[in-house]
């Protein structure tokens, strides 16, 4: 169910702008890779990029190649909609839809392509999903009540059970835990323990202490100033990083000295 | 430049069939807008051409420019006094709803106000008609007797009312809620740190709000002004129900010979209207048209100028 | 759950829109196959659509003549647009419609041109079905007639007479008693037949103080207070105070109205006096046959003849292109033109009904009509 | 009696010393009707006139004014005799306001309920002179009319807006905007105009026909669906449009599935408030939907009758028995402005209940 993401120099645009230079890292299947940076070096750009969401903001675009299990996602004639069938997002803040029910949040992926499937499906793949995000006992009785009356830590499981609910290969996070309190967060981390035995998950978190706990490897991206572009500093096994990195600008972020 | 790279690279984001033609729909809607306009421009300018180059009827005035400026006029007046009228008392309004009303009639006189906004023309014409012409009469002799050296209240007053002080009022009350509607949702939008530090200041509830409130919406207040006006401008039934016009061109408010306005003239004459009448009455038609052009690109300026610094 | 509310609400619209479009209680079934009325005594065989337009100021006489006619015939549906004359005649030569009244009869241009609904080769013909006293009213507290000659009333109207005490006035009405007040003159502020009439009343009798010439929309320069519509002008008249205006003679009800000099009496306005003005009146030379269009002789001293009348008229095709249109316009137009009709007009529009010996004119050219 | 109690109270507590009492403003208020009152009665009895509750109210609102501006200023200061001047001001401009609007209503209502019966709504004008008939087939035909208009406009204008949100960029949509916003200022005569040019070129001279109506009637309505739509589907955030597109869900299916719904209940706000906005014109159907008195369920063929025309036309030319045709245009104006406000009442009532339901 997992695959490999392979970034290999990739540069980012918004239309004129080069937002980030020259990134190349191998993503692990079954591991959880970590983003880490001050604010604006790029990480959610480069996050965003290994599904293709960052082309919905007009004037994006990118240089380079992204290769999911070999197969380039930016090659001729790819479909954007089919890379994200298979490469899912879990964003900042929780947004599920206002106007459906937890039931329906949760079949959102499967139902908004107009896909069929019988009740009995549906409801095996709405337990197996919730189960899957640790959600399940606590909404098991109110399927049918909307999705935006749920607690924030809730309502990002629900989303993460949306996400995994059209089995995706890859889940992207993006800072998943900022909008959250250091309870549900906690309950978001076990979860993100638990699905790297099925996923391959890429997580944007400006928690450092997020970063060394959930993570198997860590990135690093930094900006050397306003105007220039974004660049992958350092990348290696999560406690190497926070331990003995062998960049100064990374010891200096890891350990609170910077900025 | 990059130009060569990005085309390429946007170009592998292929479009499902779909999606294509959903956008085509879309852009086709937006185009029939365009298409509806320009037919409707086309249209205006060919019907007015003969009449603003060519002759006239001599009766009606020496040249098209010559017939059309005591209705320009008029249309101008009759707004004027009507803005005059409605846009303090719709920012008092507005005040009073949304910072001295209690919360819950503040709410209901929302609704109210909302639907006093869409009240028919023709009934305000019956009002203006029926009620307001005979409640004015005896104030206009009035003033015609006591105030008649102001050039405004010129006696001879009017023997009935219909003047165009009564239809610059009909024409105040019309637009009054829909700028009351707008300034109230500007006002509800004046961030609640600012109004909340101003009366930490111990400032008093008027200081809060020249301190806070109108600083804010003033450019709010003046776009829903000029939106009001635009309105005032373009009445048609109202005002030819409730006016006694007579194409001249004067100051007078409370007498018997008032300037037409370009809206009501086309209603009054369109039916009984041929040949070049038919031509001159779409050229004024133009003429107003341009007119509320330059006023609602003038509020779009404004807007686009002044909500820069007027935030959110 | 909230779609399918929605859609409940446009159920619950659509079953009122069905209740609304049921029949209405006053008009025929509609879905009953043709013929089905035959109930009716003497069942009418005519059926089908006519459309006229034109005159306003026969609108009201319009709506009598087409009640009863349809109430006769229950199968056809007639409409009259009171759009205007200018507008009806246009109408007409367009073949927008079947028939067009207008207060001005056809002129020479337009007869040179095409008329689309008439056979190639035809003319139209203008029928006088329509007379209507103007009367000249006002509302001056304590005083019911006036007598007044045309000089007068153009200057009052012309602004050379501003207060009701003023001696031409006063010296015509010796019983009266006239307030030192104002005049407001209250004037059709619309194109209108009723202004062109006024004016060339006036113009014809009173041309050295009515300078002004005849028009049909009161000009910015000569004065006074204007008014939309004959019921503007009337409104105007009675809630105002110290007024006098000029309207249809159906529409003065209670207030005061001027008695014209004509030679050497005063005539004040009846049924009577305005069909005699017509029948005294020569008929417009150089028409072609069947036209029946009148040159109203304004400056008659006729004893009890009251020139200042309104002729409308029936514009017609003696010869339709469509033979249905041609039957329905024969039959509704012998109606208009018949005892009956003028008497049900009268009741509705306060017309003067026309004379016998106009009508058998009328019916004459009406009966050459295919 | 309470004159005594106030200073003792305002000894007692130091929070309230140099503030007038509660009930001080009412009480002024009450004074200054009274003495404007006594003089609106002199002026009366002087001249002979009625007496005239006018000059009472405003006699009482100025010297109300005056009056709480200078107690003010003496006992609370000039920063506070502004505030309450302002506060006077404001109120008054408040119930001022009121006065033609109640007016209004009040009017049309009395004048109104004459022929608000059952024949009214029964009836058409056919074959009726004089007295009786009803408004049924200018009801039909005001509902016809409207409907047409909305299915015209209410695609056209969504699309739009959905071409302005979600794809439009560059000069198209900067034209598609600023043109919306031109047609907002077109004069609904103007509107009346056209449609009648437009059909006059296929159907010749004299065409009259609900639909051309219909026509006319969206190119008001249209700009204001565009507007509305435009507004809400700028407030669906963007968190859900990414939401479903990381799902991989095609953009279409995103507007259609996603942002619409989410949009929905403010969108048919805006469609109901549009349509209550143009169900009351008047000069362009009377340009081109034309007059009659009978019924005609037919939108694309012959004359048809609305409510707003027939209230005007009712008005304008009268038959001899003027008063039946006046109660008929008051009962026609009332019965338009309960349509008005039972459309406005569904608009917010579909805002309220089909919102989707805030979270937190």
């Amino acid at each position: 169910m997992s695959k490999r993401i392979e970034i290999n120099d990739l540069d980012i645009y918004y239309g004129d702008f080069k937002a980030v230079e020259g990134v190349s890292v191998d993503i692990e299947p079954r591991a959880v890779t970590a983003f880490i940076g001050p604010s604006g070096c790029g990480k959610s750009t480069v996050l965003r990029s290994l599904n293709r969401m960052h082309e919905v903001i007009s004037g994006a675009w990118v240089d380079g190649e992204v290769l999911l299990d070999g197969a380039n996602l930016y090659g001729p004639g790819v479909d954007p909609v089919n890379v994200r069938r298979q490469i899912g997002m879990v964003f900042q803040r929780p947004n599920p839809f206002p106007t459906m029910t937890i039931r329906e949040n949760v079949l959102a992926g499967v139902m908004l392509n107009n896909r069929r499937m019988s009740k009995s499906d549906q409801d095996d793949l709405v337990e197996r999903s919730l189960r899957g995000a640790n959600l399940w006992n606590e909404v098991k009785d109110r399927l049918g009540v909307p999705g935006s009356g749920l607690s924030g830590g809730q309502q990002q499981r629900l989303c993460i059970a949306r996400a995994i609910a059209v089995s995706p290969d890859v889940l992207l996070m993006d800072e998943p835990c900022s909008a959250l309190d250091p309870i549900s967060t906690l309950a978001i981390e076990d979860l993100i323990e638990e699905l790297k035995t099925e996923y391959t998950i890429v997580i944007v978190t400006h928690n450092m202490q997020q970063a060394s706990r959930v993570s198997d490897k860590t990135a690093f991206f930094n900006i050397a100033g306003t105007g220039k572009p974004g660049k992958l500093i350092e990348f290696d096994e999560t406690a190497k990083i926070f331990s003995n990195p062998s960049v100064q600008a990374t010891e200096d972020y890891v350990s609170g000295r910077f900025g | 430049m990059t130009t060569a790279a990005p085309a390429a690279s946007r170009a592998t984001a292929t479009k499902r069939p779909a999606d294509i033609a959903f956008q085509a729909v879309s852009t086709v809607a937006g185009v029939l807008i365009l298409i509806a306009l320009g037919g409707v421009a086309i249209f205006l300018v060919a019907q007015a051409v003969p009449a603003i180059i060519g002759p006239i009827p001599e009766a009606e005035g020496a040249s098209f420019w010559d017939w059309v400026w005591p209705l320009t006029f008029g249309t101008l007046w009759s707004a004027f006094l009507a803005m005059i009228m409605a846009v303090p008392l719709a920012v008092a309004i507005a005040l009073f709803i949304t910072h001295f009303a209690p919360r819950r009639l503040a709410q209901l006189l929302g609704y109210v106000i909302d639907l006093l906004a869409a009240i028919p023309s023709v009934i305000y014409g019956l009002w203006g008609i029926a009620v307001l012409a005979p409640f004015f009469q005896p104030a206009f002799l009035w003033l015609g007797e006591n105030l008649g050296w102001l050039p405004l209240f010129t006696p001879p007053a009017s023997g009935t009312g219909r003047t165009i002080l009564t239809a610059s009022v009909v024409l105040a009350v019309m637009v009054l809620p829909i700028i009351t509607a707008l300034c109230r949702e500007i006002f509800l939008q004046t961030p609640r740190l600012n109004e909340e530090a101003a009366l930490a200041l111990g400032a008093t509830r008027w200081e809060m709000i020249t301190m806070a409130v109108l600083p804010h919406g003033r450019s709010g207040i003046i776009a829903s002004s000029i939106l009001g006006l635009g309105r005032a401008l373009g009445e048609t039934m109202a005002v030819a129900m409730v006016l006694a016009s007579s194409g001249v061109v004067s100051f007078v408010v409370i007498g018997s010979q008032n300037p037409s306005t370009i809206a009501a003239n086309i209603a009054l004459r369109f039916p009984e209207a041929h040949g070049i009448t038919v031509n001159m009455l779409i050229g004024s038609g133009l003429v107003l048209f341009a007119i509320t052009l330059l006023v609602n690109g003038l509020s779009r300026w404004i807007i686009a100028k002044t909500t820069v610094d007027g935030g959110r | 759950m909230k779609f399918t509310k929605l859609g409940r609400a446009a159920v619950v619209a659509a079953a009122g829109a069905l209740l609304l479009s049921s029949c209405a209680a006053n008009e025929p079934a509609a879905t009953e196959p043709a013929g089905g009325d035959s109930a009716a005594p003497e069942a009418s065989t005519l059926s089908g659509d006519l459309a006229g337009a034109g005159a306003s100021s026969m609108g009201a006489a319009q709506e009598a003549w087409i009640a009863g006619f349809q109430t006769a015939n229950p199968d056809v549906n007639i409409t009259y647009d009171p759009a205007g004359s200018g507008a009806g005649r246009e109408q007409f030569i367009a073949g927008g419609v079947g028939f067009a009244g207008s207060d001005a009869y056809l002129d020479d241009e337009e007869l040179a041109g095409e008329f689309a609904a008439c056979a190639p080769d035809s003319l139209p013909v203008d029928l006088p079905i329509y007379i209507s006293p103007i009367a000249v009213i006002f509302n001056v507290e304590g005083v019911d007639s006036l007598n007044m000659d045309a000089a007068t009333i153009a200057k009052i109207f012309s602004g050379q007479i501003t207060n009701w005490n003023d001696p031409a006035i006063a010296e015509q009405n010796p019983e009266a008693t006239l307030p030192d007040a104002a005049i407001t003159a209250v004037h059709r502020s619309d194109d209108s037949g009723t202004t062109e009439n006024f004016t060339e009343y006036l113009a014809a009798t009173a041309e050295s103080d009515w300078t002004e010439g005849v028009f049909e929309t009161w000009p910015a320069a000569y004065g006074g207070e204007g008014a939309q519509g004959t019921s503007g002008v009337v409104d105007a008249v009675s809630n105002g105070t110290n007024t006098i205006g000029y309207a249809d003679a159906s529409r003065a009800g209670d207030l005061g109205t001027v008695a014209l000099q004509v030679g050497e009496e005063y005539v004040p306005f009846t049924a009577e006096a305005a069909a005699a003005a017509v029948d005294a009146s020569p008929r417009v030379e150089g028409r072609h046959e069947g036209d029946l269009a009148v040159d109203l002789d304004r400056t008659t001293t006729e004893a009890g003849v009251y020139p200042l009348v309104l002729i409308s008229y029936a514009i017609a095709c003696t010869d339709y292109e469509d033979d249905a249109t041609a039957e329905l316009v024969k039959a509704y137009l012998g109606y208009i033109a018949s005892e009956e009709g003028q008497q049900a007009g009268a009741e509705n529009a306060g017309n003067a009904p026309i004379s016998d010996e106009l009508r058998e004119e009328i019916l004459a050219v009406v009966d050459t009509i295919q | 009696m309470t004159a005594t109690i106030a200073p003792t109270r305002t000894a007692q507590n130091p929070l309230t010393a140099g503030q007038l009492p509660r009930w001080a403003p009412w009480a002024l208020l009450g004074v200054a009707v009274l003495i404007g009152a006594a003089v609106a009665g002199l002026i009366a009895g002087a001249s002979g006139t009625a007496f005239s509750l006018v000059t009472v109210a405003l006699l009482g609102f100025v010297l109300y004014l005056v009056a709480v501006t200078v107690v003010s200023q003496l006992i609370e200061g000039g920063r506070k005799a502004t505030d309450r001047l302002v506060t006077g001001l404001v109120v008054g401009a408040f119930l001022l306001a009121l006065v033609p609007l109640i007016s209004l209503v009040v009017t049309v209502a009395i004048n109104g309920a004459a022929r608000f019966d059952l024949e009214f709504f029964t009836y058409t004008m056919r074959n009726v002179v004089g007295e009786g008939g009803g408004v049924l087939h200018a009801i039909v035909g005001t509902v016809l009319v409207t409907i047409w208009a909305a299915i015209i406009s209410v695609p056209v204008g969504i699309f739009t807006a959905i071409y302005l949100v979600e794809y439009g960029k560059g000069s198209l949509s900067k034209a598609i905007t600023f043109f919306v916003d031109v047609m907002t200022g077109i004069p609904s005569i103007v509107a009346g105009l056209f449609a009648y040019a437009l059909f006059a070129l296929f159907a010749g001279e004299g065409v009259r026909s609900g639909f051309g109506g219909a026509v006319a009637l969206s190119l008001l309505m249209i700009p204001t669906v565009v507007r509305s739509t435009e507004e809400m589907l700028k407030l669906v955030p963007n968190d859900l449009r990414e939401a479903s597109l990381a799902l991989g869900v095609p953009k279409w299916l995103t507007i259609a599935k996603v942002v619409l719904p989410t949009a929905l209940a403010g969108i048919v706000t805006g469609v109901t408030l549009a349509i209550a906005r143009v169900i009351g014109e008047t000069a362009p159907l009377l340009i081109i939907a034309g007059f009659t008195t009978n019924m005609n369920y037919n939108v694309f063929d012959g004359r048809m009758m609305t409510l707003p025309v027939f209230a005007f036309n009712q008005y304008v030319s009268p038959g001899v028995q003027e008063q039946a045709y006046f109660d008929r245009a008051w009962s026609a104006a009332l019965v338009l402005i309960l349509i008005v406000m039972i459309l406005n009442i569904g608009a917010r009532v579909i805002a309220h209940f089909f919102a989707p339901k805030a979270g937190r």
